[in-house]
Formats: structure tokens, sequence, C-alpha cells
């Protein structure tokens, strides 16, 4: 099942390529079609995220046919594991946005294809996430709250602080974090306690309010409903089209103090299938082109000149929300297993029951 | 010699020459009806041990299965029982499963009683929708519950504006107990009322001639005689409840009160780093309580028996009559229906239609079809239907097939491990489904020929069908038992071998209860998802695990969308298969 | 000890009418017995009485307190009747003790802790089972749980014993041995007893007065004496005891004998009657087995003397059963002797047999069971 | 038709012994019954022979054919016996027509069509229900179910013909009938019959020899008239026929006529016997109800005469049956008067009554039901 909508590509998809390409690109595109043009990604992205990517690359290279499966953020990784150790993996790439996983992935030996995609030299330094990982995205982190309850609109995680402290009684139990138990959940906070030098100022007032939820979406139904004030750590996949569905109910904001910005990490397995085909993904994705889709599909695109419009969102708008400074762009390196657990337990203890 | 007349026939009887008896074929003096059952036991014990296997391994194993060079270690187990949380882990969990049994018991017996034995107004319609919330999955429940009884729920928000005050919580083990209570009630209810209908209905006359008045009829003869399917859902009920994953994790998170399913799943899908040996051993553990518990049912169905008093010509029951308690019981099993399944299930079909669903705002101004376009738009979303009701239909007919001929060799054959057989059968019960999707992910993976099955929709159906083949032999099971052993035997003598015995006569007689059987197993698979989460690729996808990406991306109006396709097709099915019973009950 | 009177009772379950205008009487003390086939009603007539079922119209009175009176729209429920009832299948409690079993009465009727222990021992005394008081019924042999049922409907001293075909579920031999124990009871408590049994032995031999029903009528009331001897149809003459039938018509009739040819054989026989007979009318001759006498064919003397063949001959304790072909129908015939064989003459006067207006056979199933070709 | 040989059968369930060393040649053509009360083990023997249960040990020869032999792992199946079979509940299929359930037999058996059609006509046609076809068996009645299971059996015409409690599941009047007309169609057909059953008249008056079984043991084998007359034990004289027993110990033996003192009156009486006893041993007088002479207090003359008292009285057809009272025993007679009451003798001969070593008495239970307070 591919998910190529069959509505017409929104986005003028050029034919031929950019002059920096490599001469003999051509040669890639001709293994590709060879391949068949089959191509299998692991990923924990939305299908609505895909839909205009996969759309358009269909619109470039007509004879490839990509499956997005969807599955848990560290699943992806353990699946490809797995399937390794038995000889037997179909996934031609891997996406996600889960960065300890895909760090503990990248640090055993061959596990990501050597590849250097034309595209890398365009884009921005932080593009590159790891040897053979790029982002495909970054994703802001911040908050949610519901405006029919919250007088004081919230613009940083001090300043929701600074709200619920001033009436503890009555935000009991009513702003929601992520679990850190989670591996999302703790790469973000961790990014931010991590990154924010008086982060925990603000955490140690707004945490014994907080309860944890397990998904953004179960976090942005909740305030949806009432049931929290507001909430942190919300993804801008969830928190974004909220505040469009929502009709001004939600409000989704970037805390100046400290916007987590997330990479979603894009790679090439070693064994992959259909390695030609793969890399023509990957450099559609990174592409001007891919980076418009993206930022259709709903994630936030990084390219320069990306065109920003009502409903798509960048990271240069993010600079421009959230601060240069306030942006905490998440390493993709391992946090040590003693760290993790000093950690979570620092944060749970200060969570209200 | 008293005989006198001995016109003595010279002829043979009926005037015909004797015919010869058939003659079966044999290979290696092994006749097909001892192949037919070594078969099944063979093909059971793969099935259910194959998935046990890896995850026993993974249990001893100091890395996980994918990595090579690993030690053989019970360094799990002590670290399990070492982890500062496990203990509390422990207790809740024994909390909630005990809360959800005795809730659900509070709820099904009553309701049998009050349903089947007494005279009540609109009774069989109560009795049919005492069964509804069976049909939708707990997950879907879960959903509705905290729409209506969560903290901003519509109901709760109307209680807080009258009262001032919340009286109750839902996140809590309590709340979890008592949403698990009303989705599993349907079943123990289901037991009650078979065991209630079949029972003699001369000990209620005694005790009425005695002098005995309705109510002390019902609690001095009537509940006491329940005894043997209370025990038996109980702990059916139980082992669900330890289990189950959607409503802990719906409820217990914001409150971070685990329980053995959600400590399962955050260490194992969703953890940091996930920990395959703890996973291994926490799941080595939870089979081992099935086991157990499967033992004890097995001890306590065989002693049940002692315990019925079917004898006799068959009595006609009389209804007792309540008097003005009737209305008392009505409104009780009406609260039940509403508030337990009705309510949640129209929230969750209104849902579906809008945009936006909150007591803060009217939700009539955000009317939308556009939950299901998302549904509809995406192939992916659509196939994952298509999928379901494809596993749901063949599964239900493979597993009902499989347990068919598993109770008819662990019941209705001499064969040396039928015993065996039965415990097979019913292990799965509480089997975690992701423990299932593991197990069977390697079982393909390992298995020579496997990578065919892998990542299509048969390892989906394989590892569902798996997790419904008890409720299939549970439900098929007592029909078999009711079918006197001298219908066979008749087959026997006539000529009949054992397979041809069931061919010729019991199949025909048993299709009642396979259609019974398919019924439950098709809204079993329809509501499964967990067991996919490890085994499905974007071309398998089934409804759940749909309404579970689609839940995490917060789309929860295209959730109820989904939720409210599925329950549509389940009610289809059950009522063109209720149709179809009608139609061959006859005979 | 109470009377109980039956009037005009009729049952109905949806269209069918199960009981059709029953009236009997029971006398204080007597031992009365409901006897019918399978079906007939017997079952719905005592669980009126009892309360179990309500009938569509009539009244039932019981020691002068009315029960059941439709026409006042008065109805008793079973619970206030104070009535003893065993069951076909005893309906013991199975999860309590016998003791249990038989608390649960007197714990209703808030007697005394002493006269409940009292009562019961003596209950079970009176039973013969006192020193099982803490078994479980499953722990009892089929004899035993009926005693205790037995024992459970007398705790309480009830005004009326109803027994629901109470031995059937016994083998023939403790059936046997139980009706003879039963019947000494009921004589020493001196019970009112409505009995309902389609066994015609258990019937005649226990009863002080049997009703006869079919179909939900009553056929007859009477003592056994009278039901046996002067069965008031063909159908109770076959249902009470066995009785060998043959059809014919009347050519004779005078002086209170009447002269039938037999529609089988063509021969005549003479018969006792004080019907209004006309001849040529259809009648039915009826004879039991053992007022058949059978002699080898030589030296017959009587009044009806048929020739016959010996068919199969049975032992039945100390007696022979013959099985005769006369015609296409097999006579049954009871006699001392056992070595008789091949023609045989049937000998019997003219006050052994009964005579029934019409051809008025069994049923039949009971015809085809004794056709034989002829 | 081929005779049946049964030779030392054993069969354990588990650590229970539920059939002990049964030996028995079956004759051909014989109507040969298996009697005993339930639990003996008279199924399993059937069983065993039917191939539905395996015996422990031991061997079954039909017609010459070996179908179990332990000694040498022998075992042929079920299906490959060709028996006929008919089932206490007679097992038809309830899905299928009458015609259908006979097809089946014939259809595993590949029978050609006509002869199918012409073997199901006969067989109907043998138990007298051609015409219901095709009816279902829910819409037959109790015993033309049990004659199309009849018919069932027969159709095939197998070797052996093997009935376990037939009749027991027909209601009390048309068990009587039908017992008649199997007899004949036994006779009819010779084929070679075991039949099954706890009902001792059954057995009397259908069987050309019993055996008697006890506790999975024989007791006796023997005709209907050697088993009613003379009794192997006290057991088989208890379960077969009416008897009352007297326990006592010998005074005096000599000649053949012993006599015993009873234990219940202290009174002596004289019995036939040739047993070896001496004085002083302990005995058990049993007598048959029909056998006891029954007299006004003044008129009695005979060797025995034991004053009593009556009961109960009961009119069992043609005949009453008395309850006397005897010490604390209750003694069983059968007079044709019907009139007595009070103070009675009761009249018997050496040659009327039986003689067992020990105190060998019916079962505890039966012994209750025919205990009154002295
Ligand atoms: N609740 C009922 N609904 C419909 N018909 C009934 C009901 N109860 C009894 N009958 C019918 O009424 C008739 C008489 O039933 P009843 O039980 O009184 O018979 P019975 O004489 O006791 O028979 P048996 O000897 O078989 O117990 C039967 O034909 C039966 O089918
Ligand atoms: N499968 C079994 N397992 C254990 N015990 C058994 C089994 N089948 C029969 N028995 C026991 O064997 C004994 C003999 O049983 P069987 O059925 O032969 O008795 P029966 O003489 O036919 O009795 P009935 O007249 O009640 O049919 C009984 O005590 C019974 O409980
Ligand atoms: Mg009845
Ligand atoms: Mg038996």
């Amino acid at each position: 099942g591919s998910t190529n909508a069959d509505k017409p590509a929104a986005n003028a998809v050029p034919e031929g390529f950019p002059s920096y390409y490599p001469a003999d690109y051509s040669k890639i595109v001709d293994a590709s079609k060879a391949e068949g043009g089959k191509l299998t990604i692991y990923s924990n992205t939305d299908q609505e995220n895909w839909a205009p990517i996969l759309r358009d690359f269909k619109a470039k290279y007509p004879w490839t046919q990509v499956s997005a499966d969807n599955l848990d953020s560290d699943e992806v990784f353990q699946r490809q594991l797995s399937e390794m150790a038995t000889g037997k993996a179909p996934a031609d790439m891997l996406v996600s946005n889960a960065v300890q996983a895909w760090a503990s992935y990248g640090e055993k030996s061959d596990t990501l294809m050597e590849y250097d995609s034309p595209e890398t030299k365009q884009l921005p330094d932080y593009a590159q996430l790891m040897p053979n990982v790029w982002a495909m995205s970054l994703d802001p982190v911040g908050i949610a709250y519901n405006t029919a309850l919250m007088k004081e609109a919230p613009t940083s995680i001090a300043g929701l602080a600074k709200t619920v402290t001033a009436d503890a009684a009555g935000y009991k139990n009513k702003i929601t974090t992520r679990d850190v138990k989670g591996a999302w959940g703790f790469t973000v906070s961790h990014a931010f306690a991590e990154g924010s030098s008086d982060a925990w100022t603000g955490l140690d007032e707004i945490l014994p309010s907080a309860r944890p939820e397990s998904s953004s979406g179960t976090q942005k139904e909740k305030i949806l409903s009432g049931e929290y004030v507001a909430g942190f750590f919300i993804s801008s996949a969830v928190g974004y089209p909220a505040e469009k569905a929502s009709g001004g109910l939600v409000k989704f904001v970037l805390p100046t103090d400290g916007t987590v910005v997330l990479g979603r990490g894009i790679g090439i397995t070693p064994k992959a299938p259909h390695p030609a085909t793969a890399k023509l993904f990957l450099d559609f994705v990174l592409s001007e082109t891919g980076q418009n889709a993206v930022a259709e599909g709903g994630l936030s695109s990084y390219r320069d000149n990306v065109e920003l419009s009502e409903g798509r969102h960048t990271y240069q708008e993010v600079e421009k929300l959230a601060g240069k400074d306030g942006i905490i762009r998440v390493p993709y390196t391992m946090v040590p297993d003693a760290e993790v657990t000093a950690f979570v337990s620092k944060w749970n203890a200060q969570l209200g029951s | 010699m008293t005989i006198t007349r001995t016109k003595r026939a010279t002829s043979h009887p009926v005037g015909r020459s004797t015919l010869p008896a058939p003659k079966y074929p044999r290979v290696f003096g092994v006749d097909r009806g001892r192949i037919v059952q070594y078969g099944v036991f063979i093909l059971l014990a793969l099935f259910v041990l194959a998935p046990i296997v890896p995850i026993l391994y993974q249990s001893f194993r100091d890395r996980p299965l994918y990595e090579a060079g690993g030690l053989l270690t019970p360094s799990n187990y002590t670290r399990l029982f070492t982890d500062a949380g496990f203990g509390q882990v422990i207790l809740n969990t024994a909390i909630f499963a005990v809360g959800t049994t005795v809730l659900t018991l509070l709820i099904a017996i009553p309701m049998a009683v009050l349903v089947v034995r007494t005279k009540l107004p609109f009774g069989r319609l109560l009795g049919l929708s005492m069964q509804w919330p069976f049909f939708i999955s707990t997950l879907i429940l879960g959903f509705g519950w905290i729409t209506l009884y969560g903290p901003a729920g519509f109901i709760s928000v109307q209680v807080r504006q009258f009262l001032g005050f919340l009286p109750w919580n839902l996140y809590s083990l309590g709340g979890m107990a008592v949403t698990e209570a009303v989705g599993l009630a349907p079943i123990a209810y289901v037991f009650c009322a078979n065991a209630l209908r079949q029972s003699d209905a001369s000990l209620e006359s005694a005790a009425r001639v005695c002098g005995a008045g309705p109510l002390r009829i019902l609690f001095k003869v009537v509940v006491p005689m329940l005894r043997p399917p209370i025990v038996y859902s109980s702990i059916l009920v139980f082992s669900m409840s330890l289990e189950t994953l959607s409503v802990p994790l719906l409820y217990g998170t914001p409150v971070r009160i685990e329980v053995f399913s959600t400590f399962l799943y955050t260490n194992g899908l969703q953890s940091i780093q996930p920990d395959y040996g703890i996973l291994g051993a926490a799941s080595t553990i939870i089979l081992a309580v099935t086991i157990g518990t499967v033992a004890i049912q097995a001890k306590v169905l065989k002693n049940a028996r002692r315990f019925i008093s079917v004898r006799g010509k068959a009595t006609r029951p009389r209804l007792l009559d309540l008097g003005k308690f009737k209305w008392v019981a009505a409104v009780a099993i009406v609260i039940y229906i509403v508030f337990g399944a009705l309510l949640p299930i129209l929230g969750l079909v209104f849902r579906s239609f809008t945009m936006i669903f909150t007591p803060l705002a009217n939700p009539f101004d955000s009317l939308t079809l556009s939950n299901y376009e998302r549904v509809f738009t995406f192939p992916v979303y659509v196939q994952s239907i298509t999928n379901s009701v494809i596993i749901a239909a063949v599964g239900a007919t493979l597993v009902s097939i499989l347990a068919l001929l598993a109770v008819l060799v662990a019941r209705r054959s001499p064969f040396r491990f039928a015993r065996s057989v039965e415990y097979l059968a019913l292990i799965p019960q509480a089997m975690p489904g992701i423990i299932v999707g593991i197990g069977f992910f390697w079982v393909f993976a390992l298995m020579p020929g496997g990578g065919l099955v892998q990542g299509t929709l048969m390892a989906v159906i394989i590892a569902f069908g798996l997790r419904a083949l008890p409720t299939a032999f549970g439900s098929i099971a007592p029909a078999v038992m009711q079918i006197g052993h001298e219908l066979d035997d008749a087959a026997r003598t006539s000529g009949a071998d054992w397979f041809g015995a069931f061919f010729r006569i019991l199949r025909t007689l048993l299709k009642p209860a396979f259609v019974g059987a398919l019924i439950l197993v098709f809204v079993t698979m329809m509501k499964e998802y967990s067991a996919a989460l490890f085994l499905s690729s974007a071309n398998t996808g089934v409804i759940g695990t749909t309404m579970l990406d689609l839940w995490v991306q917060g789309n929860t109006g295209s959730v109820a969308a989904l939720a409210t396709i599925q329950i549509a097709i389940t009610a289809v099915f059950v009522a063109v298969a209720n149709l179809f019973m009608k139609g061959h009950s006859d005979a | 000890m109470p009377e109980v009177h039956v009037k005009d009772l009729h049952k109905k379950f949806g269209d069918v009418t199960v009981l059709n205008d029953i009236n009997f009487t029971i006398k204080e003390g007597e031992f009365f017995t409901l006897l019918g086939p399978s079906g007939c009603g017997k079952s719905t007539t005592l669980n009126s009485i009892a309360g179990l079922e309500s009938p569509t119209s009539g009244s039932i009175t019981v020691g002068g307190v009315p029960f059941v009176d439709t026409a006042h729209k008065l109805y008793v429920p079973t619970e206030e009747r104070n009535l003893g009832m065993v069951f076909q299948s005893y309906a013991l409690w199975p999860h309590m003790t016998v003791e249990q079993n038989l608390v649960m009465p007197l714990a209703i009727r808030k007697v005394s802790k002493e006269e409940k222990a009292s009562r019961i021992y003596e209950a079970l005394d009176t039973v013969g089972l006192a020193h099982l008081k803490d078994r479980f019924p499953h722990q009892l042999s089929g004899g035993q749980q009926q005693r205790v049922a037995l024992a459970r409907a007398l705790v309480y001293s009830p005004s009326v014993l109803l027994l629901d075909e109470p031995l059937s579920n016994l083998d023939a031999k403790l059936r046997e041995q139980s009706r003879a124990w039963l019947k000494r009871l009921q004589v020493d408590l001196g019970i009112t007893t409505v009995y309902v049994t389609h066994d015609q032995d258990e019937a005649l031999s226990l009863s002080d007065r049997i009703a006869v029903m079919f179909e939900g009528k009553m056929a007859q009331i009477g003592t056994p004496a009278e039901i046996y001897e002067k069965p008031a149809t063909a159908a109770v003459a076959a249902f009470v005891g066995s009785c060998n039938f043959f059809t014919g018509s009347l050519t004779a009739i005078s002086g209170g004998t009447a002269t039938v040819r037999l529609d089988n054989t063509g021969l005549e026989v003479k018969v006792a009657s004080t019907l209004a007979l006309k001849p040529a009318d259809a009648v039915t001759v009826a004879v039991r087995p053992e007022r058949l006498r059978i002699t080898s064919s030589s030296d017959a003397a009587g009044t009806n003397v048929l020739e016959t063949t010996v068919l199969t001959r049975s032992y039945v304790g100390s007696r022979y059963e013959y099985g005769l072909k006369l015609g296409s129908n097999v006579v049954q015939v009871v006699s001392p002797v056992g070595d008789l064989d091949g023609g045989v003459r049937l000998v019997f006067e003219p006050e052994d047999a009964l005579l029934y207006p019409g051809a008025d056979v069994p049923s039949a199933e009971a015809q085809e069971l004794m056709t034989v070709a002829a």
C-alpha cells in the first residue's frame, strides 16, 4: 500500500537535477528502475505527514512504489535489528525521531549504509544528525493550552510555571507533560533540562501540578476536553493541527525559554534490498521540492527557501518565534544508563501524585 | 430353554446374508482416527508452544535475541524482582485483577439471575443488550469512559456542577477495575445464564413448596447453585485482566499506576532502552500464572459435574415473580447498559461526526464528515479495515475448525494425550498479545519457510488465532459435552470409525456450536490488535493498530470513526450469523 | 388431616387444553393416586394443588381453606399453602447437607432451635436416615435421596403430601422395595397424600383410591380393585394391568349374556354384560391374561373355547406367560403350567370377560405391538 | 449365528476393578441376559464385546473370530466387529430421518442402491414402522424410537445383537408391551442376542439364560427357572424376585432337613437343605412371598407356622400383597384373599424355603426398608 494521494501535485516538481548533483547521478536513477522501484520504509511517521512527500516523489520518479510502515519509535530499530539478525531484512530506510534509539542503533557496527547525499552541502550543518543520518524535518516541541480555561497565555515554561504557582490548588493535576519513562518523553525532557541553564527552577515549580501522559495525542485531546488546562512538551505534529481544528479553543506556542527541536532522522539500511531507490528518496527528501512536501505534510522543514504559508511550518519560523537562543537542538548521542536513571527518578520525584 | 416355538429362522435376520464389516486402511498399523488425533495434538503443540519457546529462551539470555554471543543466565529474574517498582506493580496488578473479577461477578450474577430466572419487564431485550459491551474493544470502551466520566468528561462536568465535587476518580485502580468489569461482565453473564437455563427448576419449586419466598429462593438456592460457572468465569476474567493493556494504559499513565501489562508495555516497546531480558522474564511469570489458572480451571471444571444436578425429565422453568422489585431490577440493568455501554458507544459515534468533542464547546457547532474522510483518503487505513475483516473471517473459520477438532480429541477420543490437548488449547487464554506477537515474530524468523509468512496477513491471523483459540474451545466444549456419547458409540457399532463418526454424525449436530464459536472468534479477532504491533507491516495493519496510530497523532475523531466502523461491521456479522443459525436450528 | 376438593379444574397452555373439567375429592388421610400415561396432565393437576401452576378456571380447597377460586379471583401463593411435596428428581438442594436441606423450611417458619433439632431428628428417623444428616445429596444413593426428599417434605408437618413420581428414578428392585416402605409410612402417619404415577403396579399397590386420567380428562375414579376388575372403559382396562382385546360384532344379547362374533377368527364367544346393545353393534371383548385358562388341545371344557398356537413362552417367576396366536392377534395368557406347546386351547367363562361398545381397542402403538402376520 | 465366548475378562478403571474374572459362553441364537444392580459392570461387559471398552485382560471370541485377546495384543476396533447395538437412550441421530438413520450403516458398507432400499424396507417392516421412514426421531414416540434403533441395528444383518437396557426409557405400560414384542422378534430372527438389564422381570421373561452379576463378579448363570427357583446365593434370591429373609442359627440338621432358630422371634422352623452345616452355624432362611401361605389365626396347619400381624395390604391386580410384622421384620406375602387383618398365621413347608450359610442378608438399604419398630 503506497500512500500516494490522487490529488495533483501542489508543489511544482521540477524535472532533471540541480547542477550540484554528480554527473553520473542518472546511474542511480537507472539502477532504481532496474530494482523495480520498490521501497520499504520503517518509520514512526504518520501517513498524513508522508502523503505529500510520497506523492511528489512518485511524480518525479513514476516507477517507484513506496510503502511506509508506521511503527512505534523504538520498534523501528528493534525490528530492523531482529530482522538483520535473522538475515531477512526487508526495510530499505529507517525514519524515526527517537534520538536515543537512533544513537544506540548507530553505535552498532554495520547498521547504516555509507552514503553522501549531494544535498548535504546545500543544507545547514545541523542537517547531518549522525554519520549517514540526516534530518528529514526539525520539529519543535511546545506548549498547548486551552484558551477557555487559561486566563494568561503562557509564552515560556517559566511563565507557565509562574501562573501555576500563583494558583497551585487550582492548577493541581491540570497540567500535563510527557512520561519520561518513554523514550520520546525522556529525550525531550532531558534535552530541555540540559539545554536551558535555569530549566529546573521552572520545572520544580510546575512538575508538582503536572501529570504524565504517554502520547501527544492523549495530551491534546485532554487539553481540549478541559481535563488539562495546559501541557508542555507537546509535539508540533500534534500541536499545529490541533490549533487549526479546535477553532481557537487550543493554542500551541513555542516557549521562549527553551524550545526543544527534534530532528527526524532518515538513513539507509546497510543491506537495503533497493539501495538505489533509497538513495533517490533520501536526496529527494532533502531537496527543495522534498522539503516543501515535508512542510505540506505538517512537519517542520528547515531548508532555507521553503515557502511559509498557512498550515506550513519551518525551522526558520521556530527561530523567529522562540528566538535563536531559545532553541535547543537535541544532539544525536547516547545518554549513559546511569544518567537516564538519575534523571528519571529526579523528574518523577518532582511530579505530583 | 424357555422358547417353545422353534420356527427358528434358517435364514439370517431380516432374511439376508450378513454384510461384511467395513475394513479401514492402516498406515503402519495406525488408523486414520489416530492420525487425526496426533495431527491435532502436534499442530496445537506447535501452534501454542512455538511463541513461548523464544520468550522462555530470551528470559534466560543476557541480551536481545538479535544480538549474537549471548550467555544464559538467571539474572533477568533477579533483576526483575529487585527492580524498585516491581513490588508495587505486583500489588497493583493483584488489586486490579481481583477488583475486576469481583466487580464482574457483582454485575454478571445478579443480572443473569434476574434475566433468566425472574419475570422481568422486557427480559429478553435486556438479556440481549447485556452482551453489547463484549462487542466493543476495551480500548474503545476506555476512550468512551474517559469522554464521559474522566475528570473533564461530559457527565463528570454535569455532576460536578450539581454536587460541587466529583464523587469518583476514574484514574485509579478502582476506575480501571470498574471499566474493565463492565467490558468483561458479558462473559461471566453468558456463563451464568447458560448454567441457569440448564439447571433443574424443580429445585426452586421445592423451595417454594417449603414456604420460601422469591428472595430467599434467589439467595439460598439459585445463587449457591451457580458456583461452577462463577468459579470458571472468575478464573477467565482474572486471567484476562492480568493481560489487558488498554484500560490500565489509558487510566494509569497520568497517575503513574503501573500494572503488569503496562509494565511490559513500557519496558518493552516504549522504553528508552528496551530490556528484552526483563521482558522475557516478566512474560514467563505471567505465563506461569496463566498455566496455574488453567490448571485450577480444569480441576474445578472436573468437579463441577458433581455439583450440577440435572436429572430426570427436563422440567420447564417457572419464572420467579419479584413483585415490585422487578422494576427496580429492570432499572438497574438499564442503568448498567445505558451508562456502561450505550452512552459510551453513542458518544463515540457522535464523536466521529464532530471536529472537537468537549464539554467546553457545543459539539453541534463542529459537525463534520472529515473524520471519515481522513480514514478513507489514506489507502493504508482503508486497507486496515479490509485486513481486519479478512483476518477475522479467515481466522474465525480456521480457529473454529481447529477448536472443534481439539474439543473432539480432548473430550471424545481415547487419545492418550487428550488432557494435554485441552490444556494446550486453554493456555493462550492470558498470554499477553505483545508477547504472542514477539514470540511469533521469532518463530517466523527462525523457522525454515517462515519468511513466507512473516509480514503477511497470515502471520497476523496466526497470532490473533492463538489468542482466540481458548474462546473458541470454551464455547464448543460444552456443546460437545451435551451430546450423548452413545451417538458416537452408535456410529461406531454401525461401522464408522472415529473420524467417520465425527464426519458423518457429529458434524451436523455441532453446527450451531460451531457458528457460535465463529461469531465469538470473529468478534474477538475484530477487536484484537496488540499481537499485531510487532507482526504487521504497512500492508497488514488492522483497525486496532490504525486506531492506535491515529490516537497517538491526536486524530481522536478518526479513531472514533474507525471504532464506529468496527462496531458496525461486528453488528452486521453477528446479525447475519444469527440469522444463519436460526435457519439451521431445525432438527 | 384435611380434605382436598378439586372442582371444575381447567388448564390451558396457550391454545392447548391440558386439563379439562377435573373434579375429585380426597378424603382425610387417604392415599389418592393420579394415574395415567405420560403427558395426560397428572403433574399439572398436582402442581395446581401445590400452586406451582395456576388453573385457567376452577377451584381448589384444602381442609376448608380455599387455595384457588378463579370465580372469586382467589389465589394463595405456593409458599403460603403449607403443603409437602416430593419431586421426581427429588430436588434436594445439592449445595446443602441433608440437615441443612431440612433446616430450610423450619427456618422459614422461625422454629426455635430445640424444636428444629428434634423435628429434624424425628423426620430423618422416620425415613431411617438419622445417621446420614451430615452428608451432601451427591453422597447418597438414589433411594436415600428420595427418602431425604420425603423427610424434607414431612419435617414441617404439612397438611397434605404431594408426590410426583417419587419412585420413577429408582432402579427396578429398589422401586419395588421402596413402594412397600412408602405404603407403611403413609399408613403410620395417616397423612392425606396425592400421588402421581404412570406405573399401574405402583398405583394399585399403594392407593386407597385411584383416579385414571387420559388426555386431561378423568376416565375413572375408584378403589384399586374397582379399577382393575371393573374398568369403566377399554382404555382403563388396557392401561391398568394387561388385557387382551378382541373386536367383534354382537350377534345376540339376552339375560345378561352377550354373544359376540370375533373379527379375527369368526368364532362366537359369550360374555356377561349389562350394556344396552343391539345385535350387529360393534363391540370389544376384553379378557385379562390371568382370567384365560390354557389347556393342551384335547381336554378343554368351558363356555368359550378358542383354538390357538403357542408363539412364545416366558417364565415370569413361579408362573409362565404365553404369547398365543389367534388369527393375526397375539393373545397373552398367564399359566402355572410351563410345558405347553404347539396347538393349545384357551378357555374362559362369560364372567371372566368384559364387554365394551364400539371397536374400542387400545392405542395404535399397542395394537402394532400385538399384531403378527396371520 | 455365531457363538460368543468371553474368557477371563478383567477390567480396571484406574485402581478400581470393575470386572473381575468374567467367563461365559453364549450359544448360537440364544437370548442371553446380563442381570444385576446398577453399577455392577453389565454395560462394561457389553461394551467390551462391542469394542467400546477395551478390557484390561481376557479374550472375547465371536463366531470363531477373536475380537480381543490381551495375551496376544489383539484388538479389533468396534467398527470392524459388525455387531448390532441398541442403547438405553436409543442414540438415534436426531438430525436424520428414520430412513437416513438406517442408510448410514449401509452407506458405510457401500451397499448398492437397490439393496439399500430393500434392506431398509425389510428392517423397518420387521419392527412395524415402514410407514414412518420419513419422520425425524423427535417426531416419534419413545417406543417407536426404540424400534427404529432396533431396525438400525438389524439392517446390516449383524452377527450378534447387543441390547443395553433398551426398554428402560419407556413408560411402565409400554415397557411391558414391548417386552413381549421383543421376545417374539428375537425368536423369529433367531439372532444371538446379549441383553443387559437391571429389571428382573424383563430378564426372567425374555431370556434363554441369565447371568446374574454383582460388583463385577458372576454370581450365577442359568435358565430363568433355575435362577428363580434355585438361586445360588441369598443375594441372587433377593435380586431376582421378592424374597423374605430371616437370619437364625442352626439347631439340628438331618436327612436333608435343617432346623433353624430364627433370630427375630426365637421360634424354630424346618427347612429342606443339603448344605454341609453344623449346629450353631449362622444361617439365613429365604422364602418367596408367593410360597408363604397366610391364614386367619385359628385354622393353621403346616410344618412351619409363624404368628404375625398385618401391617399393610395392597391390591396388586387379582391378588393382594400383605406386609406382615414378624418381630422387627416386615414379611411380604402374596395371597388371593383380600380381607385379612389383625393377627394372622404364616405357613410354609420345608421345601418352600431356601437355606444359605452365614447371616447373608440383602443390602443395608434394603434391610432399612424392611425394618419396623418391634
Ligand atoms: N408450561 C407448559 N407449556 C405448554 N405445555 C405444557 C406446559 N406444561 C405442560 N404442558 C403440556 O401439558 C401436558 C400435560 O403435562 P403434565 O406435565 O401435566 O403431564 P404428566 O401427566 O405429568 O406427564 P408425565 O408423566 O410425562 O410427567 C403435556 O402435553 C405437556 O406437554
Ligand atoms: N470410564 C469410567 N471410569 C471410571 N469408572 C467407570 C467408568 N465407566 C464405568 N465405571 C464404573 O464401573 C462400574 C460399572 O459400570 P457399568 O456402566 O458397567 O455398570 P452397569 O452395570 O451398566 O450399571 P447401570 O445399570 O447403572 O448401567 C461402575 O461402578 C462405574 O462407576
Ligand atoms: Mg409429570
Ligand atoms: Mg449400564
